[in-house]
């Protein structure tokens, strides 16, 4: 009698920050007003007290349905992830202080608070369940945009989320019948359950060709909204990727088309956000590329590229949020000359943009540079070329095109104000670690999964290097600027860089892959019409199987099921 | 029917005897074929007959549908409520031994409780059902 | 002959086959509670013929007879008549509602003005 | 004290149908028949959990009726197997007669509230009876009880083919429990013995001959009938539609887990795992049945446009699945499908219940009426969105655990595609509920529709308390995920 009521909590011997998080989260309509700005502080900043008081160690081991988990498994790699999502919650709350909008606040804490669920859990159920509440709560920010478009694209991310949640959840229950075991660490067997686990992750991580809902979704999302997508999503999969396949060579070659697949798009790209949504992607290549090589350095740099990458990807990404948010406008088409009104958001993005172009004594610079490095200590030089060059496609897009087009240029006639001081805030907290990680890297290294880290960015041989690769990107791109001249009329979806200079290739890519793209999509769609036509026809309302049928015809159904099992139960 | 002196007469004479028929098949049951069921049925005939005959307001005057409703319910009472007696006489549920001192007697005296309380119910349950078939033209 | 000493399950086959036919087939409501019923009796006189004992007589308690037939299924029959009168009564009652609220006991003409739900 | 505790077997059923008449009798009076009928079904709740403390502590409880000794009297059998039914059938009574009071009163004849209410016990001592016995004709008479006095609730609703669904119901649940009569005389003839554990000891002598493969066949058919097994499960989905909201919530939490519990009981307590599965392959029979029970009546249900018809095709996809568990043959499989017995019941009640408030208020549950219903109904459609959330399998509900026993059973079992089926169909219970988040949440309300109130406090609160079941059975897993495990082993052991 007594074991079958009793309950045992988890959690008693350590207050696991997601729960605090998540829970504290469902307090917040209760709350108005001022009380509720402060009290929604007081949340992120308690949660980064939790996070960053947690000591190494395991946490709220417990039985469930006879299977052990973990709910807090604290060690470096976990912690590192865990630092930087807190930082991240709290800077994303600053960044949303002004907005008044109950379920954006909910969903962005429990989505913060998931994904540090994630990183701390020890096994693959709970992980699973985190896994499920951040894609739940973090589609409302998307949605909570309120218009036809965000609402259609946040569908579309439930979906592709929904479907590759159940194939990490096939993964996990095959995993467990193969090893009697749900503990999450390296992904050790083989078959299906290897895979089907590998694939639930990479569509989180936005892996092509699994990638599309990222581009998809994150530009209608809400100015507040994005920047808590930017920063969670995809690093949790880069966590579990770390922990469960490193030294997977398939990850080697996925990430280094990764970041080169997302440059390219970003070159293209118009909209501002979807140009920073496929930097993602494509930074997010390096670090996949990094736990492929798996060896310890490549893993402290995807570590440390991880952590420097949410906080200049978030930067970025309230930059771009503030000209919305002040001009309402989201297409480089439509600014230009910002600069003169929002000094302060134009001097906070640029730090990121340099960054994010791994500039010197900026934190892209520091953490990049170390996945290099690994890659050239183990001699693959394409895999190494590939990451350089879309280091100079990265460039050309955030440093340079999106702040020349939105910020400098032709004046378009925008007069508005800078942005508000909550927003400014926070993105002077994210710019202050920025050059504070790449003035001091040993600040960050020090948080690395793999101690002692032995490497410094700043030899003569990266300097060089990285600054050559800048300024040659930079002459091509002023010097083609000059060549079409000021006057032109900018239409960047049909536009001249790749029409009229050197990177025609890219065009080329762009026109036949998204010709074949479409071709796909179409053909895909023709066959998923006919599929869901002829269900309609008979499952529909109106559909053989779904009216009502006639009494008789309902008998018969049981003779001919009798007749059958007699015949079966005879033979 | 009204107009058919000979059936009218007839059913006069039948009435009183089915329905003492009802009752001795009823009484006869615990040892012999018959009991609360088949009294009834045959009960509730001798009424139904009677309606037909003499219309359904007189047969209602007899037995009203409130009171038929309040009978089958009744008996269904009786029924479960000697099935309860029997555990605060230490049995089970309807061992019906435990009833009276003498086992036999207590067997014989309960079932013949039952039996009454099912035939009460059979009869008006049947009676409502007619009843309720019958009336139903007129509104 | 054999085949024809089982002659009672024959009936109740035959009978069995009619009930069901008829309600699968007929769509009177009301038919299809007569086909209910005679399905129903068919399973009653399965039972009864099976407590037979040739040479038994009726299971009452009477001086010198030593062969009953089977009391039990008499029993257990007698409760099933009177689940199938219940039965009836409810179907026909449901019938009866059913006439008054669509004018009709053809089932295809029910179903036809309630649309297809 | 010792004497209740004594006869709980016999109160377990006598309870209600003592209070049956009682409150027919007081039609005149319809709140009080709604009192006396709450006081019974939260009495009857009480004897269950006292029998479920019995028999952990003492073992199974055998109770003969009349003081005759089994096989000749009938006898009542507790044992960890139909321990279950017992509480999730009184459960579902007690919590959805507070539900009743303005649900009924708004949608069915006040002149006719007490017929009501002693129908509702009758069918409660119904499936009760059905649960408890242990005596095969017996399964028959309750099994008609119930049926009897659902044909009658169903009939009540307020549309007019609810008395056209109650008749096809009629139709068909007479056929199936004829079936069954009919099964039961052929074992009756074979053996001489009703009572189950008699038969259980009694068939192996006989097992290989003709008349109890034909009893099997019959009693097997006969049941799916009345459990809904595609493809006898048209009777279904407009019987739950049309019928009083309540009603709707009890029969889909109770009616079809009480059939499948006949049936477990039957094919593995009576006929022996033995020989249902290995001579007569029913899995064979059963696994294909199970799966296009799953994947056709889910795909229906996406393309419904009544929400409450969507829900009864998702109840039939639901049986699905617990005879996908039973079809798996094994000890993992059937506690898949006994914890879903109760997982389903909780979560299934819930969203009926959700569905009843908006029907209180707003008069019909089509998609488009329920268009931007979310912000006139906060605390109703966060309830029925965590309900659904189970129904889906979303982990910390109960649908989970389910899902996640069945998979590890279908795994257990080798059968791959089969793991892979079942995530692949939660989808699409994922797009139904979907629907009508969508249409809740993000549409607006159509033009000219009366804005409504939140429901009242005496229908929430069941909804929500049926909801908190929902998740607090899904993070503490222990009563139900035992007690399943309990039933199954018992099952898997036969009688013997």
């Amino acid at each position: 009698m007594h074991e079958l009521f009793s309950i045992n909590w988890p959690g008693m011997d350590w207050l696991h920050p997601s729960l605090l998080l998540i829970l504290g989260s469902l307090l917040i309509p209760v709350f108005r007003g001022a009380v509720q700005q402060v009290y929604r502080l007081t949340l992120a900043a308690a949660f980064m007290v939790a996070v960053f008081s947690t000591v190494p160690g395991v946490y709220a081991s417990f039985q469930f349905l006879g299977m052990d988990m973990m709910m807090g498994r604290a060690d470096q790699l976990s912690l590192v992830f865990a630092y930087v999502f807190a930082i991240m919650a709290m800077i994303g709350t600053i960044y949303a202080l002004h907005v008044k909008d109950n379920v954006q606040h909910m969903a962005g804490f429990i989505y913060a608070g998931s994904a540090v669920g994630v990183t701390f859990a020890g096994d693959l159920l709970t992980l699973y369940v985190f896994w499920e509440l951040m894609l739940l709560s973090s589609v409302w920010l998307i949605w909570r945009n309120r218009n036809p478009i965000s609402f259609a694209s946040g569908f579309r991310y439930l979906l592709v989320h929904a479907v590759s949640g159940v194939l990490l959840l096939a993964g996990i229950v095959l995993y467990y019948s193969q090893t009697g075991s749900l503990a999450f660490e390296r992904i050790d067997v083989e078959g299906a359950a290897f895979w089907l686990i590998l694939v639930g992750f990479m569509v989180n991580a936005a892996v092509p060709p699994l990638h599309a809902w990222l581009t998809d979704a994150y530009p209608e999302a809400t100015v507040t909204g994005a920047v808590f997508l930017s920063a969670f999503t995809t690093k949790t999969a880069v966590y579990t990727l770390m922990r469960g396949f490193p030294e997977t060579e398939v990850l080697i070659w996925m990430g280094a088309v990764m970041t080169i697949w997302g440059v390219t798009y970003a070159v293209l790209a118009n909209n501002i956000r979807r140009l920073l949504a496929y930097h993602i992607v494509s930074q997010v290549g390096y670090m996949v590329a990094g736990i492929g090589l798996g060896t310890a350095m490549a893993l402290n740099g995807s570590a440390a590229h991880a952590f420097a990458h949410i906080l200049y990807k978030a930067l970025l990404f309230m930059g771009a949020g503030a000209i919305i948010y002040m001009t309402g406008r989201a297409k480089l088409t439509q600014l230009g000359g910002l600069y003169r009104y929002m000094p302060l958001t134009f001097i906070f993005y640029m730090i990121a943009a340099f960054s994010i172009s791994a500039f010197p004594l900026t934190s892209g610079f520091v953490s990049k540079t170390m996945i290099l490095e690994a890659y050239a200590e183990n001699q693959m030089a394409i895999i190494w070329l590939m990451l350089s060059l879309a280091s100079a496609g990265t460039f050309l897009s955030v440093g340079l095109k999106l702040p020349w087009f939105a910020f400098m240029g032709k004046d378009s006639g925008l007069r508005t104000k800078e942005a508000p001081t909550n927003m400014l805030v926070a993105m002077g907290i994210a710019a202050f670690f920025c050059i504070y990680i790449g003035i001091r890297p040993e600040w960050l290294y020090q948080f690395l999964p793999f101690q002692p880290v032995e490497y410094n960015a700043y030899t003569m041989g990266h300097l060089l290097w990285e600054l050559q690769l800048l300024l040659f990107v930079g002459l091509i791109f002023f010097l083609l600027l000059k060549y079409v001249g000021p006057k032109e009329k900018i239409t960047i979806d049909t536009d001249w860089i790749y029409r009229k200079a050197a990177p025609r290739a890219v065009g080329f890519v762009h026109q036949h892959g998204t010709a074949a793209w479409h071709a796909f999509l179409a053909g895909l769609r023709w066959p998923l019409d006919r599929i869901v036509d002829a269900a309609s026809r008979h499952h529909g309302p109106q559909g053989t199987l779904a009216r009502t049928w006639p009494t008789g015809s309902m008998v018969l159904w049981v003779a001919v099921l009798l007749a059958a099992s007699l015949l079966i139960y005879y033979l | 029917m009204n107009q058919y002196v000979v059936l009218r007469v007839i059913t006069k004479l039948m009435i009183p005897v089915i329905l003492l028929y009802g009752l001795y098949i009823q009484f006869h049951g615990e040892y012999s074929p018959g009991g609360g069921f088949q009294a009834g049925i045959i009960f509730a005939a001798g009424f139904v007959i009677y309606s037909l005959i003499y219309g359904l307001d007189k047969a209602q005057e007899a037995i009203s549908p409130e009171a038929a409703h309040i009978l089958a319910a009744l008996g269904v009472l009786l029924y479960i409520g000697i099935g309860i007696a029997s555990f605060f006489l230490g049995g089970n549920f309807l061992e019906y031994k435990v009833l009276l001192p003498d086992d036999h007697a207590g067997e014989t005296f309960g079932i013949i409780g039952i039996e009454l309380g099912v035939g009460i119910t059979v009869a008006t349950v049947a009676l409502t059902l007619f009843y309720s078939f019958a009336g139903r033209e007129r509104d | 002959m054999e085949w024809l000493g089982l002659y009672n399950y024959w009936v109740v086959v035959v009978l069995m086959m009619v009930g069901f036919y008829i309600v699968i087939a007929q769509g009177n409501l009301v038919k299809k509670i007569v086909g209910l019923n005679i399905f129903q009796t068919s399973v009653f006189i399965f039972f009864i013929s099976l407590a037979k004992l040739d040479g038994g007589t009726a299971p009452v308690y009477v001086e010198g007879i030593t062969e009953y037939s089977n009391p039990l299924p008499h029993v257990l029959i007698l409760t099933a008549i009177v689940v199938g009168v219940a039965l009836t009564a409810m179907g026909l009652a449901l019938v009866v509602r059913v006439h008054e609220l669509y004018g009709s006991i053809e089932e295809d003409e029910i179903h036809e003005q309630d649309g297809k739900h | 004290m010792d004497l209740l505790i004594q006869h709980l077997p016999a109160l377990q059923v006598v309870l209600p149908m003592l209070a049956a008449p009682i409150v027919m009798l007081m039609a005149r009076a319809p709140r009080l028949a709604w009192a006396a009928t709450t006081l019974t079904t939260w009495l009857t709740l009480g004897v269950s959990i006292l029998l479920v403390q019995q028999v952990l502590l003492h073992g199974s409880i055998s109770y003969h009726m009349g003081g005759w000794v089994p096989p000749v009297g009938i006898e009542y059998f507790v044992d960890p197997a139909n321990i279950v039914v017992l509480l999730i059938i009184s459960l579902m009574g007690a919590i959805s007669m507070p539900f009743a009071l303005r649900s009924v009163e708004q949608e069915v004849d006040k002149a006719k509230h007490g017929l009501f209410y002693a129908a509702f016990l009758l069918a409660n001592c119904g499936l009760l009876g059905i649960t408890i016995t242990g005596d095969a004709f017996n399964i028959f008479v309750f099994f008609e009880i119930s049926a009897l006095a659902s044909y009658a609730l169903i009939a009540m609703g307020k549309d007019r083919r609810a008395v056209m669904s109650s008749y096809q119901y009629l139709v068909m649940g007479t056929v199936g429990t004829t079936f069954l009569l009919i099964g039961i005389g052929f074992m009756y003839i074979m053996t001489g013995t009703l009572n189950l554990i008699d038969l259980a000891q009694r068939l192996p002598e006989v097992n290989d001959t003709g008349t109890i493969r034909a009893a099997f066949a019959f009693l097997v058919v006969g049941i799916s009938l009345k459990l809904a097994l595609f493809p006898l499960h048209l009777w279904l989905p407009n019987a739950y539609t049309y019928a009083p909201s309540m009603i709707t919530v009890f029969l889909s939490a109770t009616a079809t887990k009480v059939a499948i519990y006949v049936l477990l009981r039957i094919i593995f307590s009576v006929f022996g795992y033995e020989f249902s599965f290995s001579e007569l392959n029913l899995g064979y029979v059963l696994m294909p049945l199970a799966m296009l029970g799953i994947l056709i009546p889910s795909i229906v249900a996406i393309f419904q446009t009544n929400i409450k018809r969507m829900l009864a095709y998702s109840s039939v996809a639901q049986v699905g699945y617990m005879i996908l568990g039973v079809s798996f043959a094994s000890t993992l499989g059937l506690m898949a499908s006994v914890v879903h017995l109760f997982n389903h019941a909780v979560t299934k009640a819930a969203l009926f219940m959700a569905l009843a408030c908006i029907i209180y208020r707003v008069g019909g549950v089509s998609l488009d009426r329920m268009a931007g219903i979310a912000k006139q109904m906060p605390w109703t459609m966060a309830a029925f969105v965590l309900a659904g959330l189970s129904l889906i399998g979303i982990p910390l509900t109960v649908g989970f655990v389910t899902k996640w026993h069945l998979l590890l059973a279908a795994l257990e079992g080798g059968l791959w595609p089969v793991a892979v089926f079942l995530l692949g169909t939660s989808l699409l219970a994922t797009i139904y509920i979907w629907k009508v988040v969508e249409a809740a949440y993000l549409k607006e309300p159509a033009e000219g529709a009366q804005p409504v109130r939140e429901a009242p406090m005496s229908l929430l609160l069941p909804t929500w308390a049926l909801t908190v079941a929902c998740l607090y059975f899904g993070i503490d897993t222990s009563l139900p995920v035992d007690l399943a495990n309990r039933a199954a082993e018992t099952l898997m052991g036969g009688y013997l």
